[in-house]
């Protein structure tokens, strides 16, 4: 089965407790979102945006092997 | 004398007021240019819950960072006739009264520079991953969010 | 922590980058500061009539432009919530690619800073006695002309 | 009869010649230009502004003994 890594920063990382997670693919964004939500319940109160290949990724777009998948909850810099 | 080559845009800890006097310096040469505008974030000392922000610890999605950054150069240089840009964010702690954030454009004339910083600036804070984590003085701490 | 006094807004030849740079340094007592923009005016090397500019001497009513500079003070502190506000200009002789103008503004947040320093840039190029005679390469001269 | 000096600058100074001159007072801003451009036909094609006290006067404000005037052409700050 086809896997791909997930990165996760921020407050995200301390609500999953890891900056990495490894999970099963093909799926599509909104499909990962409730499965991440499903495993980790906690994570729903914190809003995130989730990143294909460095672009921010709309729900719709299918996420498979090879692809570099990021967590990134509301940005701060500056 | 535009100048366009990809840049490392993010420096570790504060950015010194002597680092921007060189930056400042070295367009000396660029004897075309008649305007610099500048934007610097300070890390501000705001009270939260009644505690006091010490400093923010900068953490980012760096190879991300780094494209949306490339891109955020490439949209400006096209949209405005600018000589230079250059942007600068902090990564790892910043004491309160640092600066975190240095944008730099120059131009000819000076609306340019000044409509352009200020885009540049804006696109930044809502485009680029970086989350600012305030660590307050009791050592609890607060993740920031940009409005 | 305003601060409002009387500055001299000055200065005899070019401002240098070391000067600017200790503006900025003296700043991070201020902690209630999130935001600095700084305007720079820049000597261009203009070609006028096939000849190129070297330099402008600047010279100024004195007594007049430092008044109006005071006004121009006393009117953006009463419009934009800043914390500091900082003008200084060049008398004499300030060579093409040297800075001739800076404009420091800081507030808790950027759209007060920004929006001050560009009122502050027109004001002062609309309103005070300064005049700029730009030294050509053939060592004659043309009096420049804000537009 | 009252006098006041005039401060010339900028391009004018070189015009007229002088970076001060001493008028007879009193006479209203429109008059003093008029007066200035008949002795100095040269300052015809100088634009410029008339201070009185450090503030660009309009041409019906009179001009008395004590008050300081200026001479000012466009200006070329920044």
């Amino acid at each position: 089965m086809d896997e791909v890594k997930l990165k996760v920063f921020g407050k995200l990382e301390e609500v999953i407790g890891t900056d990495e997670l490894v999970w099963s693919v093909p799926l599509d964004v909104k499909t990962l979102k409730s499965e991440l939500e499903n495993k980790y319940p906690s994570i729903r109160k914190v809003q995130f945006a989730i990143s294909i290949n460095n672009k921010i990724a709309s729900e719709d777009v299918l996420i498979k092997e090879g692809d570099k998948i990021a967590l990134l909850p509301p940005f701060s810099g500056g | 004398m535009t100048e366009k080559k990809k840049q490392n845009a993010f420096v570790v800890g504060p950015i010194s007021p002597e680092f921007i006097a060189s930056s400042i310096a070295n367009h000396q040469s660029k004897t075309n240019v008649g305007a610099h505008s500048i934007f610097l974030g300070q890390v501000r000392a705001d009270v939260l819950n009644d505690k006091e922000v010490l400093a923010i610890d900068y953490t980012s999605y760096v190879p991300m960072a780094e494209e949306i950054v490339h891109e955020i150069r490439e949209a400006i240089f096209a949209k405005y006739p600018l000589s230079c840009m250059h942007i600068y964010h902090s990564l790892g702690r910043v004491e309160a009264g640092q600066i975190c954030l240095f944008v730099f454009t120059s131009s000819p004339h000076r609306k340019e520079a000044q409509e352009a910083c200020a885009e540049i600036v804006e696109r930044i804070k809502s485009e680029v991953p970086v989350w600012g984590k305030e660590i307050l003085n009791d050592d609890s701490y607060i993740w920031k969010e940009n409005k």
